[in-house]
């Protein structure tokens, strides 16, 4: 039984964006065994909301997890109205998280609410770090990858602040290189991260998202197609187990 | 192996009884896991498995199938849909790799089984006969995969058909899972029965969908899917009280199972032993609270065991 | 009579029509009221009823109807269940005191028939066919009462004599509702398109059960009956989309609709008009309510009628 | 439109006995039209609990309505954790109320969370006022009762408190007398009590419960048998609607 779920206390949270909250939740259990790139399952309270809401660890303290989450539906909107001293139920870290690479310059590329967890992948990686941060409009968590000493660029669809356009579009406008990257973020943009980073042989690891049924292996609900030996050139692996991340070279990314 | 667990011990200080006779094999208890829920070496890192009455394992078919495409699962009020589409290794890989790990722990083991044809289904069934599990739950039902049962399950004839083929094969008890989805369970139940099968379990899922209206389109990709969860009870809870009154036949009831007093609510409708399925995915540790929760309910209400629950209801 | 009303004047100053051609009658807006759920002079105390697309009414026999003993309602996990047992006071009553109340407001009248037998059936039909009640839903599905109709709606014959001994007797269109408790509901449906049905509706309530643990016995007095709210939704939206592809006649949806969201997921499935059933029990409000937010959401995604929104489904 | 849906604002909740609440709500538009012995239906939050929960009107202010409830399932656990300043859905006051009639000595017989009503019935009856509580250990309302000039006898099943047994040996026991009777309780409760007073001779106006789906009407879910010169000698009547205060001797009991 080396998993669980706990009641985690909250012991702070804010919006640090238009309808991005950060959450510290006291939770030694869970803190002592996370790990960059993972996340927990958080279970909404109301019973008409019945799945775990998986997200990533922005942070992992002494006894603390931080999450990075957006308002996006009413699982979510259900976490935002917690506030300091209330308790939420979340699991144990789940999955495997990134796998950090000796590098001279590493890449960290992500998007909107894939951006949280290359927070914690910072503090350990080696060498020189750079961040590629894309958003719709507003960015988030700019100054936290900062002080932890990595250069960051940012782009926003709108062009509200920094580059106005796409990570890829940023990357190749500046030049931006390096000799390993890990990302986090929307489908399309990992997908053609993966190919960029193809086409420079440059090796990246990609944390995917998919739609959970219960977030820790049992249903086969979260499944994505890696390249295999079988007769059809792929099988299916769960993105809560064996990933989230995965190298950008295994996935099957036509589909 | 044989030992008590941390629950069990709490029944026994109380002097309750747990234990439930299904087709000649005893359960410690009458708590399972639904098929396609559980997966034994994920679920052991939340509790110990040894407090199942058994474990009831994901669908396995002959060869191994894929399954869908993605996105498989959709959240709906109080329940789900999903689309797995009986993804699963096959039967060789199931014995050889996931079973010697299940027969670890100290409860009963109820392969599932699926196919896409009466060919398919005798051969996992034949190979699982040689094997050491305990039972063989038969899966008529999965409405995921075109051809993966939904046409054996909703007529008669066709869950005798099954039901006499794979019997032909085994000694080993049978139990065939029904699907929701016909007008007359009491009867696909009474053909099953007739056929020799050893206990039925229901219900499978519901036939359901969702649309993403901002996204508009359906939200699975296989478009509709299997429905569960607590929102289902009330029609689980029916057919498990039509069924018993049709056959003799011991009954593994099943459909939206969340708490102690919904496992009594099925045991009173009629049901011999339970599963638990969606529950599971709220919270992973949901089999073994339930239990608890089931000794809760016979404390309070001075029962002693199952049967006693069962005649204390009337209706 | 004919004014816009409130909601009317918002949806007007937006550039958005909601009228629906239901089998040549036109409705307002596809909003409806689920028979059963409805009463126009208590919902009236509520809201405007012109707001209405159409009011459907209860359920109306040949002679007065006693309905079931009490608790006739149970509560579930996002649903509800209820044993009424169409207990109604007869065609006679409804034309002579319910009927001139309704009409006075700017809305369709849609009568839903109620009968043990055919016999009963043609002659509610006869009776309203004299009347000025816009369209005519028969029931064939209320699972409540043993003849009431359940019978009907689960067998294709069955359901095509309803049909063919009902079409004869009236020249008002004829909905026929649609029970969900059968294996294939396109075929039900097919059968009565096939007898000239010129429209259908669904889904009626699922049977369901509950059981009181504490108190040992069913809930509702009659032990089973119709399950329905925003639980069964799933298996709603299934069944419409099914019967979309199966039909050319219009299809009336419902089965848990609680929001304007809940209605773009119906239309996109292939419904025409809905009814909002026992959203009404939670909110009586709920008809205007859901109204003014599908206009929201037609509004937020620059849809101007209800073509333009089953149009933009992509499944 | 003469009733509505409100979003009444708590202005005070306590816990006046173990598990009985006393809620006073802000609701002018309800407080304007409410009577003795009408009910208000209040609806959850939860998705879980669709329907409403009607509870009597226990009093009725200036701006006001006081509410007095058990907790015993979802809806009233979720109203017992509401706060001062939060607000809660309830509706217009719905159905008969009591119809107050002149009478030398009337007499109040209350079971358990039937006595609330009684409290604002209490108020606007005339001449000599009398109560007869049950309850199973712990009684409340007693000093409001005694407050508005209400002599006040009360049992429990326990005999905790006052005479161990039920109203009606507690009616005989004392020898309680009056000429007109008024009660809300158990069923079981209203059935003795309508016996005795048809034993007695004395009318008695009586406050049912049923199982309710919509509460206002237009269900037909909330049944109860009266006597009817119909070919069964009975009539169902709408407790929500027609009610829910009968006369006990239009009541069919014996269901
Ligand atoms: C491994 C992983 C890590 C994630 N990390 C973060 C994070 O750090 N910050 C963050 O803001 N979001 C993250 N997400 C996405 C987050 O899980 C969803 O935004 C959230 O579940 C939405 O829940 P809701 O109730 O608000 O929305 P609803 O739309 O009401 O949710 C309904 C259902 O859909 C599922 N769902 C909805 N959107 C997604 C999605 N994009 N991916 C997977 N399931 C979804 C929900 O879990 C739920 O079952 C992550 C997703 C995954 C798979
Ligand atoms: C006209 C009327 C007036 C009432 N006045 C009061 C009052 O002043 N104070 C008070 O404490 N209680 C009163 N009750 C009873 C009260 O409505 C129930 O105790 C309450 O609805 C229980 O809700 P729950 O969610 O806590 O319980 P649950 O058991 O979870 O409720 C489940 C369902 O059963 C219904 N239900 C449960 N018990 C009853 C019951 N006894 N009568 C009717 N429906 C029930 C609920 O409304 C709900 O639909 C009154 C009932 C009626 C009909
Ligand atoms: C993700 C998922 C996968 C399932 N896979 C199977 C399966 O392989 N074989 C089977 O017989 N039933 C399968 N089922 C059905 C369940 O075993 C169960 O019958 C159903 O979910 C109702 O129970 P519940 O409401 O408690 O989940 C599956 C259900 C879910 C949710
Ligand atoms: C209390 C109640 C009474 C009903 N009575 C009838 C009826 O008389 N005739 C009928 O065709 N359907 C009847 N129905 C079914 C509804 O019209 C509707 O089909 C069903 O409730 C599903 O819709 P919903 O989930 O929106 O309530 C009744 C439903 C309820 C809840
Ligand atoms: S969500 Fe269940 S296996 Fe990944
Ligand atoms: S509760 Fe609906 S009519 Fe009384």
């Amino acid at each position: 039984m080396s998993k669980q779920v706990v009641n985690g206390k909250i012991i702070g949270q804010g919006e640090i964006a238009p309808m991005i909250y950060k959450m510290i939740i006291e939770a030694p259990e869970v803190a002592e065994n996370a790990k960059c790139g993972q996340f927990v399952n958080v279970y909404p309270e109301s019973k008409s909301t019945l799945l775990p809401r998986p997200i990533s660890i922005c942070e992992v303290g002494e006894t603390t997890i931080t999450l990075v989450y957006g308002v996006v539906g009413e699982g979510t909107k259900e976490f935002s109205k917690l506030v300091t001293g209330d308790t939420i139920r979340i699991s144990s870290a789940l999955g495997n998280g990134y796998d950090v690479q000796e590098a001279l310059v590493s890449v960290l590329v992500g998007g909107g609410i894939g951006v949280p967890p290359l927070v914690e992948l910072a503090k350990h990686i080696p060498g020189e770090k750079i961040a590629v941060l894309g958003f719709r409009d507003e960015p988030f968590l700019v100054k936290e990858l900062e002080n932890l000493g990595v250069k960051v660029y940012v782009a926003t669809d709108s062009g509200k602040v920094g580059f106005k356009g796409n990570v890829i579009e940023l990357i190749k406008a500046e030049g931006i290189k390096g000799d390993y990257f890990y990302s986090c973020g929307p489908k399309v943009m990992l997908k053609a991260l993966a190919a960029y980073c193809a086409e420079v042989d440059v090796p990246v690891q990609v944390s995917l998202e998919e739609r959970m049924g219960c977030g820790y292996g049992a249903c086969v609900g979260c499944v994505c197609k890696t390249k295999a030996n079988t007769e059809k050139g792929f099988e299916h692996k769960k993105v809560c187990k064996d990933g989230p991340v995965f190298l950008g070279s295994e996935v099957k990314w036509d589909e | 192996m044989s030992r008590l667990t941390d629950i069990d011990q709490i029944a026994a200080a109380k002097g309750i009884d747990l234990s439930v006779n299904l087709a000649g094999i005893t359960l410690k208890n009458p708590i399972t896991t639904a098929s396609g829920t559980f997966s034994p070496h994920e679920s052991s890192e939340f509790y110990d498995l040894s407090e199942l009455g058994a474990m009831i394992t994901k669908g396995i078919a002959s060869i191994p199938w894929d399954g869908n495409p993605v996105p498989r699962i959709a959240e709906t009020y109080g329940g789900m849909i999903n689309a797995v589409g009986l993804q699963n290794p096959g039967v060789d890989y199931y014995i050889e790799h996931e079973l010697p790990f299940a027969r670890k722990f100290d409860t009963k083991i109820i392969a599932n089984v699926a196919g896409h044809s009466i060919t398919e289904y005798c051969s996992v069934v034949e190979r699982l006969n040689e094997t050491d599990v305990d039972m063989l739950e038969v899966n008529i039902s999965c409405p995921n995969v075109k051809e993966g049962g939904i046409g054996f399950g909703t007529s008669c004839d066709m869950a005798s058909k099954v039901t006499r083929e794979v019997k032909r094969l085994t000694t080993k008890p049978i139990i065939i899972k029904l699907t929701p989805n016909v007008t007359d369970i009491a009867s696909i139940a009474q053909s099953v029965e007739a056929e020799g099968a050893d206990a039925v379990s229901l219900i499978n899922t519901l036939l359901g969908m969702k649309i993403d209206v901002h996204r508009k389109r359906p939200v699975i990709a296989n478009k509709m899917g299997g429905f569960s969860g607590p929102a289902v009870k009330p029609v689980a809870v029916r057919m498990v009280y039509q069924v018993r009154r049709a056959v003799n036949i011991p009954i593994i009831g099943l459909g939206g199972i969340m708490t102690g007093e919904d496992v009594v609510e099925f045991l009173m409708a009629g049901a011999d032993a339970i599963s638990v399925g969606t529950a599971a995915f709220a919270n992973p540790t949901a089999p073994v609270d339930i239990k608890r929760e089931l000794i809760d309910y016979m404390e309070r209400y001075g029962f002693k065991n199952l049967q006693e629950i069962r005649d204390a209801f009337e209706g």
